[in-house]
């Protein structure tokens, strides 16, 4: 696979991004992360969603892009002219009083009702902590309270695993009706971009489903590459591959390949 | 009827201020006005059993839990923002060297802006099913009085000291701050005890005549420094750019204990003053991350 | 990517914006940026049955109460303040005609920054032990599920609607507020819609030059209207300086309702653009109240 | 009273002021209110208390005078060259958390422990309420919050009641530990400084005493402006008359006498 995208004229990080992209939808208003979430948004911007608002946690709102590439959201430039410079409470506020539309997060672990860990591998408890993530940062937050959001994240078994050691950011729980009986107010995750594919999730059960493979991949190779009897919706899609305007958008934003490189 | 001077150097600042065991925090810009200057200072006094808060701080917490200061954290992310994991985090934690208190960034700044309000909690919507609630005992479940909604009630966090980095003060301690704020005036609003550190000290005149870019009242500070390209590698909006390069050669340095030890060696210890360290940095990097666009915010007018 | 224009008349954003019943929120700044020409607009249109929302907003309340649009009143102070009563409320509340809903400034700021974050109430240590409790049924005694302590729960408030008066905006709604804030900034965030009167319309980049002094997300705000002295007689930092001879002369005029009617006739219903307003204030008064001293501020550089 | 007032160098309101000037220590921050208390905060400034700090509710901060007379404090000199301009909420956000020295508030009614109604004559229910007053304002969170409060009003009987109809800032309840049960941070009223005289309050039962009588006036004038049996403190002191310099300062901030003239 990896030699396989090698020859294509993009890299997988590419696809993941352009895939992120179109999540975002004309003017709606969007919470970016960082990596390749901060690419997916500018490259929403320039083509198909000019009208979209960006919204970082570091208490900035821009609806112009940066005047430069910037590789961290706290970067310069994309304080330069923007739209509100502010705290990040007053951004969160925003979120939590539903002004969010998408949002996106990554996860070193992700369960089958799009639960994501990003805080202790084996657990919590003294002696059980086999690895400490960074934590949370804003990610709980955009996932208990935006009107969406969207995971980018490796697509490997020992990240997609039944149930995550620790929830950090919460999907939809042990299933549809959890988020409600919790008292979130956000959506929920409405998809996974992986390395392999996108999963998105059944309405009626919160369970994820694979939505689309990437160019190269087959379904087989994603269920290998999932710890759980993945389901596969009626009609599995190809992800479309980046056209060549949002490749060149792309490298205008990354041009060392930081995020994107192969 | 002039204020008396608040001003001194760095090393009195955190000596007086920052006592072994304290809950400082720092960092609260995020991923700007971080202030490293005064962090290091804090690693070279050698300070013990410091609790930290603050939302992201970037590596200054990983810079601290490696020097052996840190004996918890209150915090919602650790780490190198641009590559993950900090590896002196990841070391202490899973070694159990420290506690971590487990908060998202907004739980950390409704922590903070209770501390400033003067109320012992504030609510929340956020991270309700979570798993914060296992590792935070300052979260708990509470329903609305008026709807009977369920949220998340935080508990206030009043640090004994906070050090902020920003653009200008006078010696009186009033302090511009501009950019993206983080949870700057929470922390400096909720602390016991205020150390400024500004890149430029200025006239008491050129901080009042724009009030309200004032960052918290004068008579909340306790100590001005003046720390030029002290929040350097993170960038400082008016001063410099962030300087990416510090944040991956660290994170390659500091993958073992002895990485760190002569990272820390190098950046910190054999360096006593900003002069030092701008030598270190070198001219033509420093000249590299300066400011090579610049853009001036309108004037207004406060006049009668 | 140019965000389309918001501008519209001061009528038209009137007649859309505020329907009949709705509740609204005005007089945020308290003695200052006060949008009477919008509150005028408001009187002529004859817009019934409002609940208006402000902590104090000076003698606009009394103006829109004796008009007879008001049904509800949800304030901390209801008068004129440098002489105390007003006559219209007095009138209006003595005779059960209006209901008023008692707050402190500090629970109405909390309840719209609790409508401004999202939360169903914010918790407080004032009012405790008052009679608050018994005129605002918003107003609950709560315990602190981490110490116990006894403390008062704020209901928020959503306004339908907000009307601020700043000094400038572009047409895409992006604000520039100087000077005190009173709860302005909660009023803005909280509400569903939002109205912003500037008393100059000016390019996109002479706001987007100084994005720390914007009041509220463009996106967030729904109409703009350019009102010259629309605050007036209350002061406009930049502008011009509170005509305190206006509030002695209504307090004088409004003793009775007959009184009240004749001035509603001449400074309201003969008004019908700012240039009316300003024949009627006259040259010389006008600029008795303009700046007579300027005081800039110094510029930041927002550059990379 | 009148006439003999008239016949001094000084108007009933000049000797309150000053009154109110001295109970501001030098370095204390000042929740300065209206009226009254904000020329008693310029004269404090102007002599024993240089290092005073001033708040006022709409989101201001000052430690140096405002360069011109001032007759609200919303003014724009009392903007310019302010320390801090920010939100109401900061400010009530310092007094929440205990930051205030002193503050001073007036009111329509008060009663032998301090409480004071700025609300309703007669009461709240419809039907009951003869008179309609302003409400709160600041008045109730700077007499919960700050760390003591000052009362200034006129020594009327119809004012001076036995128990307010409402409570709109409270004092000391119905006595001494009815603050704390209520759960109140704030130290309570410190003072009242009417037209007659200057009263305190017994620290054991929360009551009011009568500690000081102005110039010209005497004990029995002001039990009779009481409506209840007032205390009298064992030593009754005469209030001091403003000095020259201070009249001098009041003069000059308040040219006209809106404020401080007979």
């Amino acid at each position: 696979m990896a030699t396989e995208a090698q020859t294509r004229s993009y890299t997988p990080a590419e696809l993941m991004v352009a895939a992120a992209a179109r999540e975002i939808g004309d003017g709606e208003v969007v919470f970016v992360g960082m990596r390749l979430p901060l690419l997916g948004f500018q490259l929403a911007k320039r083509t198909h969603a000019p009208g979209a608002i960006g919204i970082y946690e570091l208490g900035i709102i821009r609806s112009t892009p940066a005047p430069e590439p910037i590789l961290t959201m706290g970067d310069l430039p994309n304080l330069c002219r923007a739209q509100w410079l502010a705290d990040t409470l007053d951004v969160m506020s925003l979120l939590q009083r539903g002004d969010i539309h998408v949002s996106f997060i990554g996860g070193a672990q992700v369960d089958r009702f799009g639960n994501l860990n990003t805080s202790y591998i084996g657990g919590m408890a003294p002696g059980r902590i086999e690895t400490r993530l960074p934590g949370s940062g804003g990610a709980c937050d955009l996932a208990s309270l935006a009107g969406r959001h969207i995971i980018i994240m490796p697509h490997e078994k020992r990240r997609f695993v039944p149930r995550v050691d620790y929830i950090t950011s919460p999907g939809y729980g042990d299933g549809a009706g959890w988020r409600q009986r919790a008292g979130l107010t956000g959506g929920g995750p409405a998809a996974v971009i992986t390395t392999l594919g996108v999963l998105r999730f059944d309405p009626d059960t919160g369970e994820m489903m694979l939505a689309s493979v990437h160019p190269g991949v087959t379904v087989e190779q994603i269920l290998a590459a999932t710890g759980w009897p993945l389901r596969v919706a009626p009609q599995v899609t190809q992800t479309p591959e980046p056209t060549a305007e949002a490749l060149a958008i792309l490298r205008h934003f990354d041009p060392q390949g930081f995020w994107t490189g192969s | 009827m002039t204020p008396s001077s608040k001003l001194t150097s760095l090393h009195e600042a955190i000596a007086r201020g920052v006592a072994d065991g304290s809950t400082i925090v720092l960092g609260a810009g995020l991923e700007a006005c971080i202030p490293f200057a005064a962090g290091h200072e804090i690693m070279r006094q050698r300070k013990r059993g410091l609790t930290l808060v603050g939302p992201i701080s970037d590596i200054l917490f990983d810079q601290l839990i490696g020097a052996g200061c840190v004996r918890a954290v209150r915090a919602a992310w650790v780490g190198n923002v641009i590559t993950g994991s900090g590896y002196n985090f990841r070391r202490a934690v899973e070694s159990g060297r420290i506690a971590v208190e487990d908060h998202s960034n907004l739980t950390l700044a409704l922590a903070l802006r209770a501390g400033a309000m003067g109320v012992p909690f504030l609510p929340t919507r956020t991270a309700l099913g979570s798993d914060l609630f296992a590792s935070n005992a300052h979260l708990k479940s509470i329903t609305c009085p008026f709807t009977a909604e369920r949220l998340t009630a935080v508990a206030a966090i009043v640090p004994d000291v906070a050090i902020l980095h920003v653009q200008r003060a006078d010696a009186a301690g009033h302090a511009h701050l501009w950019g993206n704020f983080g949870v700057t005036r929470e922390a400096g609003l909720a602390s016991q005890h205020v150390i400024v550190c500004a890149e430029e000290i200025v006239a008491a005149e050129v901080i009042a005549r724009d009030p309200n870019r004032v960052v918290l009242p004068g008579f909340r500070v306790n100590a001005v420094v003046h720390a030029p390209w002290g929040a350097h590698p993170s960038p400082m909006p008016g001063h410099y750019n962030r300087d990416h390069e510090l944040f991956l050669s660290y994170q390659r340095e500091s993958q073992t204990p002895e990485g760190f030890a002569a990272w820390q060696a190098r950046w910190v210890d054999a360096v006593q003053t900003s002069a030092d360290y701008l030598a270190l940095l070198g001219a033509e990097r420093a000249a590299r991350l300066a400011l090579a666009h610049h853009d001036y915010s309108e004037a207004v007018d406060y006049g009668y």
